[in-house]
């Protein structure tokens, strides 16, 4: 049977393997007590339905923003992850980070015991020796009177658990710990502190009218992407008052690629240009730090005034000065009076409380290395890959009298310590984080501990009453009693909180608070005639991603590679070096040298190279084993004014590789050819003072129309064309109106708002999760160049060009002709979230030789997996290349390129069967979805509800660029957005009559052109 | 006093099965006919050793064949959006093989050219195993060639049918008629060479057997009467299939929609490439045959001149076709389909594009020169760049046109990768083993019909001068 | 079955000797020969092979069949591909053409074995290995007392061999 | 002349070939039809709904609001076997699950390929009858456990045919009602056949 289509799992597996491991026996019909504590978001568990998702709501910890999440849980498992539409901060929306937070539930390579180090090697042992183990260690360290050099350091985190930490440590006498994040724009943080009180004030993009961002990336990790894209994406969406971006560094990140202009300023000279824009200095000047034209800057100055208290001037940049350029940054607010319209001090976002700088983090290192620490906890945290080698992490911890990680999963620190006590996974524990205006959410377990792991609160209690001293204190069975003793109102206003994860309160215990100043530490410049700019990996971050499939599989949003590490080089440059992309770069700093492929990109200044933080992991599991290189050995050990890792403003040489290897990258052509797939529209057009420059008319072979519209009235676009299927046939079946089911009353369709759309790719990761799309990059899943040998190289499938995202956000570039020979700062780009169309008349259909894919009754383009005999005639068919074919059994256990590792599997959605190989799949407009909302409509005697429910990547979108529904019925916003004026259809000249309306892009004049000045 | 028939008599009474325009010389009487015919029947060293070759190959491309259903067609090179590979190039390739046999035996027949006589029977059982070699390849190709039966209208519990507009349930039905018809025709004239072969055979087992395949047949009038008959209608029913047949297999390119497939001008072009490929294979097989078998007073050079004029004309048409399409690309001003063509001959395969023009427009000129077309050797060579030069222009339709389709985020690229190899050496190991098999059971020419064109004796010779 | 059986190695003796015996009516003849000569065929004067008409029903067979399926399962369980036609009849032209040749030629096939009395294990009487390599045979179907007339028929016309078949 | 219909009747052999074939793929011969699977407990279903009068949905508590009909709970077992027959020997085997509170580890017999998404609810809701798909089950076991038992079976093929059949003819209630064993009223057999959807995307995605 496992051979049959769709069957690769078992949809109901779980089921064996819940009621063998006994995990939570809800599945089976017993309502385990423990299942019987969750605080249900919709249905309260007494009726519990199997085969019935139930919602928990609780809060994502991947990131400081701390976003609302709804837990969808099946069975007794949580399957995915949306975001909480209740939650005032991400208003529904997530992100692939957060999205991807169930692999690492689901992580395979998650410590699955306690474990103690016998010799070189960790062993399995059990939670009592453990803890037997380090009460006696910390019994040690008191006795000698060492508690005072203890050092606990923390993957920061806000809410309660700090404060509950810091009382918990210095009940035993010990230090603070310290709360790192090496992501996290310290600089900034502190400028902020300083200027306007609040570490984060709100970003009001509603009220901007300028937005001049200094490095600051606002949507893709500086800050808290989601809520700052919703606001973004709404600004813009105004469409004739929306706000402006100029966006000034030396490379132009998403971000950046989003900008109406970019200011390519050398890599350090930010703070020049500042003093000229606060007119502390002249435009001269800093034109010449910073190799803008004066007239540039000057235009940008009028701009700036222009915009009167409009204006927000945000600051990301990373360097020994970062924190005096974050400072003077704050002062173009000021001067503009903007703070308080555009910059909210006032609901401020919590997130950064009690924040530890690298320079803290740095001194206890030092005194690691000075042999005075008996005793070192690490949670989370993993210094062994996110400090500088320069900084000599490992040397000074290996000193370190006895080392205890309570890391969940592998990582280079954990595998250097002594004791590994396994923390639960968030989404397996109680807890809270502060987020924004005073508001905390909440955190509950949405399952059982998948394996043998403890809550590290629940730990650090349970040492506690080991210790006469302090049982007292500690006289509470667990964290989640102590909770709810702190919480205001007791354990009936916390079960009401639950329902919503949100409470306005601060955390229950105050965190410590920790001012970020250190005495600046410039780090050695280093020399060589390139600038090096390495950034954070939009998706896995500073490396804390890189052991989650789907975040490896989803391409960077703007080279489009994944599962690698890349050289950004501008084209001239590459020219000049005479290098290919995939030539293999050494880039070459004072603090260390890395290794990887070149990737020409036009969005970096020809003086600078540019690398993204994230791979290069030696200890971190099987999806983030031996990829890439690790961008921290190029930073040398320095710091800012607050503290902050200087990682910006550094020289290197750069030598040119004699081997080439191929980029892991899903783009083909990065230009349209004048096809006319990412279109735009000058604002002009639109406010009626320019004239159309039909770009689309000589972008669209063929006569632009507005025909396809009737195409959406009904399901077959035949109907459209007035020529129903067949007039003489006497059964049209379900295609007749007449029919009982009145499935042909329907034309399910979806509108993509390419002007709100900024790339983010939260949707790709989202139909991952939804519809069990199999990744295919990880090194076990390659093919064989032989019999004996098999390709293990990263990403040797996407190489192929064998990715199966259903969706794929294209990013195509516009303008910039010449750039191998100029640098030009001037281009624009395009993203396209490109799924199947649904087309009225689909291409694919009428060649598939067994019915496996047709056109169903309500508009949809069906794919029939289990009557798939895979010709892959429908995806050369497809003018879309939407199609993705399963070349190998990546669902079948048995084969080696497996996609669900136990236990990931459990992650796997029970709506949607898993294709085995040999199938064709594709976008199914989440027809799962569809159809369990007329199971609920008819369970409740109604129609379907307009805009009752959404598809996946509609769902997640931050940005709120898609939306689907019902085009045949005037109710679904989908209907009214499809007569946008701004409404086109990719390849319209096909005559496929798809169900994909594309609103073009809206393009402004950029703010800052000396011509205005 | 005996009357007999007039030779100006003959065309009111319908056509002999072969008219006698290419006259064999060299050959006396019926009775030398079955001799040197039934010469190339027994077992040779060299045979044996050429068959085992070809099984070795054949098992070879068995086993990557288990090894792909096993894992996956992951295991082969394709390069999506590069979604039909080797597999279906060299399925069309064979099909188009497949052509010249039914070609010369129904088409020239009706055409009363009497040059085929000598190589039709070669040709014919070369379409029948071309044709079986063809039939795998849609199989392999297949993500999940164990449902392969679904493509077949047969009543099942699903109460599922095969959807008959699509392109590839024509092919079941092409191929698969184009296969029995083949066999048949193949068969029907086999079948009085059959009784030649009982009667002459001393070996018990092999005189039963031939007397089975030979379903007793005994030269009655009343027999031939028929079988003229018969003949004559599978003759004029196979024309309009051959010509079907590879305008279906082109139709899977054609009715698609994308750049470089979707032309009206495939049908004819691919009919026209087929038969130019044919006959290449013809010279590929019969060229050494006639020298091994001793055949060359059957197959005469005014034999291999005749096919090589074929080969210049379809040579001449199939490049016609590549330049319309280049014409017609230009005069569409899609510009998809423009810079698609461009791609063809100047961008990532402009290598495969001009080893197709070489092969198959530029080399065959040379049969302008009737010195060539009488030299075995030249013959020989050429037929190989031809073989060479077809596989190639289905590579060109098959790779270039979906690695450079509409959407230009999916370009990509294809490299076959060793299973694919496999597969390619398998199905020539699986053709020759065949056709090795073929050549020492049963007769590579067709007695019957030789012996039509070889005068019969007559006592008294007066108005028949010129005979002898 | 008896009868004579002339054993010629002339083709216009074996004409000849057609002609006299037609003349003479002594019984059914059976002319042998290895392959087709169309002088043979003018002294048979055999009536027209009825294999056309085989041909002729099973290529209607065949092509009324080819659509009916093809029609039939569309609408049997209508699903829209492209927006076209349920049944649309132009593609289906292609499965009518090709089964019609499909039936049309194993009709063919059909009506020679029928009309030829094919297969067969024997060669029955009257039938000789020469006559499928250089000889040609006349047999005449005849009683004892009509055989030496016919006999004698046979060597005049320049039979090599003469011999009664009983 | 025997000699030639010894050939004859090769065809005739071919015929009845291909004639088999035919039959064989249209009967379903793949489906499962008349499984039997030994269960952990000897469950009868006689008793609990013919003696106890129970109501289906009493243990397969979801088959009206879920598409997955879900089973009874040791607990709710348990419930009465604390007071009723607590002796009997399959009981036994069901306390001693409730002690170390692992669910009963049934064995699936009715099953449809993972491919088949089949909610129960519309079915139920829409009036189907359990007996409809599931036999006479309200019979099963009827002498209880130890007098000549046999554990559920599956009663029909449930390949796509058979429910196709159902979704196409539509279903006729006076039917259901007939194999639930219920009174079948003049109203039921007035009532029309219930035809639902057929599109393949209603079961397969």
């Amino acid at each position: 049977m496992s051979t049959e289509a769709g069957t690769g799992v078992k949809r109901r597996e779980f089921l064996k393997i819940l009621g063998a491991t006994g995990a939570t026996t809800a599945v089976v019909g017993c309502s385990s007590e423990k299942v019987g504590k969750l605080i249900p978001y919709v249905a309260s568990p007494d009726n519990t339905v199997p085969g019935v998702s139930q919602y928990y709501a609780t809060t994502c910890r991947e990131c400081a923003a701390a976003c609302g999440v709804l837990a969808e849980v099946r069975d007794g498992r949580p399957i995915k992850l949306e975001g909480n539409p209740e939650h005032p901060m991400n208003r529904g929306a997530i992100c692939a980070t957060g999205l991807s937070a169930v692999q690492g539930l689901y992580n395979p390579d998650r410590y699955r015991s306690p474990m103690v180090r016998e010799g070189n090697a960790l062993k399995p042992t059990t939670w009592d020796k453990a803890l037997e183990l380090l009460a006696q260690k910390i019994g040690e360290a008191k006795s000698k009177g060492q508690a005072g050099n203890v050092v606990f350091v923390n993957q920061h985190e806000s809410g309660t658990f700090p404060g509950f930490l810091d009382q918990w440590l210095s009940a035993n006498g010990m230090p603070n710990h310290l709360s790192v994040d090496s992501t996290a724009p310290v600089a900034t943080i502190a400028a902020n502190q300083k200027a306007y009180g609040a570490a984060w004030p709100q970003l009001d993009f509603g009220a901007a009218k300028l937005v001049v961002s200094f490095g600051a990336d606002f949507l893709d990790g500086w800050g808290h992407s989601v809520p700052q894209q919703l606001d973004w994406a709404d600004a813009r969406a105004k469409i004739t008052d929306a706000p402006r971006l100029v966006y000034v560094g030396a490379r132009r990140s998403l971000t950046g690629l989003n900008a109406d202009q970019w200011i390519p300023a050398k890599p350090g000279s930010e703070m020049a240009l500042c003093a000229a824009l606060t007119g502390a200095g002249t435009a001269q000047a800093a034109s010449d730090a910073s190799g803008v034209a004066v007239g540039t800057i000057e235009a940008l100055a009028k701009a700036i005034a222009d915009a009167g208290n409009g204006v927000m001037a945000i600051c990301g940049v990373t360097g020994s000065d970062a924190v005096e350029c974050a400072t003077m940054v704050a002062d173009i607010n000021k001067k503009a009076g903007s703070v308080g319209t555009t910059i909210k001090p006032a609901s401020g976002h919590a997130g950064y409380a009690g924040l530890a700088s690298y320079a803290d983090l740095a001194a206890a290192v030092k005194a690691m290395d000075a042999g005075s620490v008996p005793l070192a906890f690490l949670r989370g945290a993993n210094p062994a890959h996110t400090m500088p080698k320069s900084a000599g992490f490992a040397a000074a911890f290996a000193k370190v009298g006895f080392k205890v990680a309570f890391t969940a999963v592998p990582d280079e620190t954990s595998q250097l310590a002594d004791l590994i006590l396994p923390d639960n996974h968030w989404l397996e524990s109680w807890g809270d984080a502060a987020g924004a205006n005073g508001q905390l959410g909440l955190q509950q377990p949405t399952l059982e501990p998948v394996f043998d792991t403890r809550a590290t609160s629940d730990v650090l209690i349970a040492l506690a009453k080991k210790d006469q001293a302090l049982a007292a204190k500690y006289n509470v069975a667990d964290y989640r009693s102590w909770y709810i003793s702190k919480f205001p109102g007791g354990g009936s206003a916390f079960t009401t909180a639950l329902t919503k994860a949100q409470v306005s309160s601060g955390p229950l215990v105050p965190t410590s608070g920790r001012t970020l100043a250190a005495t600046a530490m410039p780090a050695a410049a280093g020399n060589g005639d390139f600038f090096v700019h390495v950034f954070p990996s939009p998706t896995l971050g500073d490396g804390a991603g890189a052991n989650k499939p789907w975040l490896q599989e989803l391409p960077d949003p703007v080279s489009k590679i994944a599962w690698q590490s890349w050289v950004e080089v501008h084209p001239s440059t590459a020219k000049k070096l005479g290098i290919k992309e995939g030539t293999q770069l050494t880039i070459e700093t004072a603090a260390g040298k890395v290794t990887a492929p070149a990737y020409i990109y036009m969005g970096v200044r020809p003086d600078t190279v540019a690398i993204a933080l994230g791979q290069g992991h030696t200890a971190y599991g099987r999806f983030a084993q031996n990829i890439g290189v690790n961008a921290y050995d190029l930073v040398p050990a320095g710091w800012d004014a607050a503290g902050g890792l200087a990682i910006g403003n550094l020289k290197a040489k750069v030598t040119v590789g004699t081997d080439n290897s191929p980029l892991v990258t899903t783009e083909g052509s990065a230009r349209q050819h004048g096809r006319g797939i990412g279109q735009a529209m000058p604002i002009g057009v639109l406010l009626g003072t320019e004239q159309e420059n039909d770009e689309h008319h000589h972008e669209i072979p063929g006569l632009p129309s507005q025909d396809f519209k009737k195409g959406l009235q009904s399901p077959v676009a035949a109907d459209a064309q007035g020529e129903f299927a067949n007039p003489k046939s006497k059964d049209t079946g379900m295609y007749d109106p007449e029919h009982s089911s009145k499935m042909e009353s329907r034309r399910w369709a979806m509108t993509i708002d390419l002007a709100r759309c900024t790339g983010c790719s939260a949707c790709v990761t989202a139909c991952y999760s939804e519809n069990n799309i199999p990744t295919v990059g990880a090194p076990y899943q390659g093919r064989a160049l032989s019999p004996t040998n098999w390709d293990e190289r990263p990403g040797a499938n996407i190489i192929k060009g064998r990715e199966m995202a259903w969706i794929r956000l294209e990013r195509y570039y516009e303008g910039n002709d010449n750039t191998e020979n100029e640098f030009s700062p001037d281009f624009d780009t395009r993203f396209v979230p490109m799924m199947c169309q649904h087309c009225g008349n689909a291409p694919c259909e009428p060649v598939c030789p067994v019915y496996a894919t047709y056109h169903s009754p309500d508009g949809l383009n069906v794919q029939v997996y289990n009557r798939c005999v895979g010709t892959r005639y429908c995806s050369n068919n497809c003018p879309y290349k939407v199609r993705y074919f399963n070349w190998f059994g990546y669902g079948e256990p048995e084969r080696r390129q497996y996609a669900w590792p136990e236990p990931m599997h459990w992650s796997l959605n029970p709506d949607v069967t898993v294709r085995g190989k040999g199938v064709m799949e594709k976008c199914t407009f989440c027809v799962q979805r569809i159809r369990e909302a007329e199971h609920r409509a008819k369970a409740e005697g109604r129609e379907v509800n307009a805009d009752e429910f959404t598809t996946a990547c509609a769902q997640a979108c931050p940005s709120r660029a898609i939306i689907f529904g019902d085009a045949a019925d005037e109710n679904w916003t989908v209907s009214k957005l499809a007569y946008d004026r701004r409404a086109y259809h990719v390849f319209e000249e096909l005559n496929a009559y798809t169900a994909v309306v594309y609103l073009k892009k809206v393009n402004y004049p950029a703010p800052a052109s000396p011509a205005k000045a | 006093m005996a009357s007999v028939a007039h030779p100006v008599r003959e065309g009111i009474r319908g056509p002999n099965i072969a008219s006698a325009d290419v006259q064999l010389p060299a050959v006396r009487d019926y009775e030398q006919v079955d001799r040197d015919i039934i010469a190339t029947l027994g077992f040779t060293k060299k045979w044996f050793i050429g068959l085992a070759l070809a099984i070795v190959a054949m098992l070879c491309g068995a086993s990557a064949w288990i090894y792909q259903i096993y894992w996956g067609l992951g295991q082969a090179g394709y390069e999506p959006p590069v979604m039909w590979g080797n597999y279906i190039i060299t399925f069309v390739f064979w099909v188009g093989i497949g052509h010249a046999g039914t070609l010369i035996s129904a088409i020239l027949y009706l055409f009363r050219a009497g040059f085929r006589t000598s190589i039709y029977r070669a040709a014919e059982a070369m379409t029948v195993f071309a044709v079986m070699t063809a039939g795998l390849f849609p199989i392999i190709h297949i993500g999940r060639p164990w449902k392969f039966f679904w493509l077949i209208p047969y009543p099942n519990w699903r109460l599922l049918w095969p959807n008959f507009k699509s392109p590839l349930v024509w092919d079941v039905f092409a191929i698969s008629t184009y296969l029995t018809i083949s066999t048949t025709f193949l068969f029907i004239g086999l079948i009085p060479d059959f009784a030649v072969l009982r009667d002459k055979e001393t070996n018990p087992t092999r005189k039963r057997i031939y007397s089975i395949l030979s379903l007793g047949w005994r030269n009655s009038d009343r027999e031939w009467r028929h079988f003229a008959k018969a003949y004559l209608f599978l003759a004029a029913f196979s024309t309009p299939l051959v010509l079907s047949v590879h305008s279906v297999v082109s139709f899977d390119f054609a009715m698609g929609l994308t750049p470089g497939w979707h032309a009206s001008i495939f049908p004819p072009y691919f009919v026209a490439g087929a038969i130019f490929s044919g006959f290449a294979m013809v010279w590929t097989i019969t060229i050494p045959m006639r020298k091994w078998f001793r055949l060359e007073h059957y197959i005469t050079l005014n034999h291999l001149d005749a096919t090589a004029k074929v080969v210049l004309f379809t040579s001449m048409v199939v490049g016609c076709a590549y330049l319309i399409e280049f014409f017609i690309a230009w005069y569409s001003s899609v510009r998809p389909e423009q810079e698609f063509f461009w791609n063809r001959v100047f961008g990532q395969w402009w290598w495969a594009a001009w080893i197709m023009l070489l092969c198959n427009m530029a080399l065959p000129m040379s049969l302008w020169s009737q010195k060539l077309r009488r030299n075995p050797t030249w013959l020989f060579v050429l037929s190989l760049f031809i073989n060479l030069g077809m596989w190639f222009e289905r590579f060109v339709i098959v790779v270039p046109s979906l690695s450079h389709e509409f959407e230009p985020w999916q370009w990509g690229g294809y490299t076959p990768s060793w299973i694919d190899m496999a597969f390619l050496v398998g199905s020539f190991g699986w053709f020759f083993m065949w056709f090795l098999l073929f050549v020492k059971q049963m007769p590579v020419m067709a007695i019957m019909e030789l012996k039509e064109i070889v005068t019969p004796r007559f006592k008294n010779t007066h108005g028949h001068g010129g005979h002898h | 079955m008896q009868g004579v059986l002339g054993v010629f190695h002339h083709l216009d003796s074996t004409v000849s000797a057609i002609e006299e015996l037609k003349k003479k009516k002594l019984g059914d003849v059976t002319v042998y020969s290895p392959t087709i000569r169309h002088e043979l065929d003018d002294a048979i004067a055999g009536p027209n092979s009825v294999v056309r008409r085989y041909t002729l029903i099973g290529g209607l067979l065949g092509v009324s069949f080819g659509y009916w399926i093809a029609i039939w399962s569309s609408d049997y369980w209508p699903l829209v591909t492209g927006g076209k036609a349920i049944a649309s009849w132009i593609p289906y032209t292609i499965i009518g053409f090709e089964v019609m040749v499909l039936v049309g030629c194993l009709a063919t096939v059909a009506g020679m074995f029928i009309n030829s009395r094919i297969p067969r294990l024997t060669t029955t009487v009257g039938y000789d290995d020469r006559f499928s390599a250089g000889h040609f045979g006349v047999f005449i179907e005849c009683d004892a007392n009509k055989a030496s007339q016919a006999e004698d028929l046979l060597r005049h016309a320049g039979a090599e061999e003469v011999r009664r078949e009983a | 002349m025997t000699v030639k219909k010894k050939w004859t009747v090769i065809p005739g052999f071919l015929a009845l070939a291909a004639a088999a074939t035919l039959l064989s793929a249209y009967s379903g011969a793949s489906s499962s039809q008349g499984k039997i699977v030994e269960q952990p407990v000897k469950f009868v279903h006689a008793p609990h709904v013919q003696k106890a009068g129970m109501n289906c949905l009493y243990c397969h508590s979801a088959a009206n609001k879920a598409p997955d009909p879900g089973n009874a709970s040791v607990s709710t077992c348990m419930g009465c076997y604390t007071l009723v027959k607590p002796q009997s020997a399959e009981i036994k085997k069901v306390a001693a699950f409730y002690q170390k509170g692992q669910p009963i580890p049934w064995n699936r017999v009715h099953k449809v390929p993972d491919y088949v998404q089949f909610p129960h609810m519309r079915h139920v809701n829409a009036g189907v009858t359990c007996q409809t798909c599931h036999g006479q089950i309200q019979n099963q076991g009827a002498q209880g456990p130890d007098t000549n038992y046999v554990p559920v079976q599956q009663v029909n093929s449930l390949n796509m045919g058979w429910c196709i059949n159902c979704h196409v003819q539509g279903y006729k209630p006076a039917e259901g009602a007939r194999l639930a064993g219920q009174k079948v009223t003049p109203e039921l057999e007035a009532m029309p056949a219930k035809k639902a959807r057929y599109d393949c995307a209603v079961c397969h995605y």
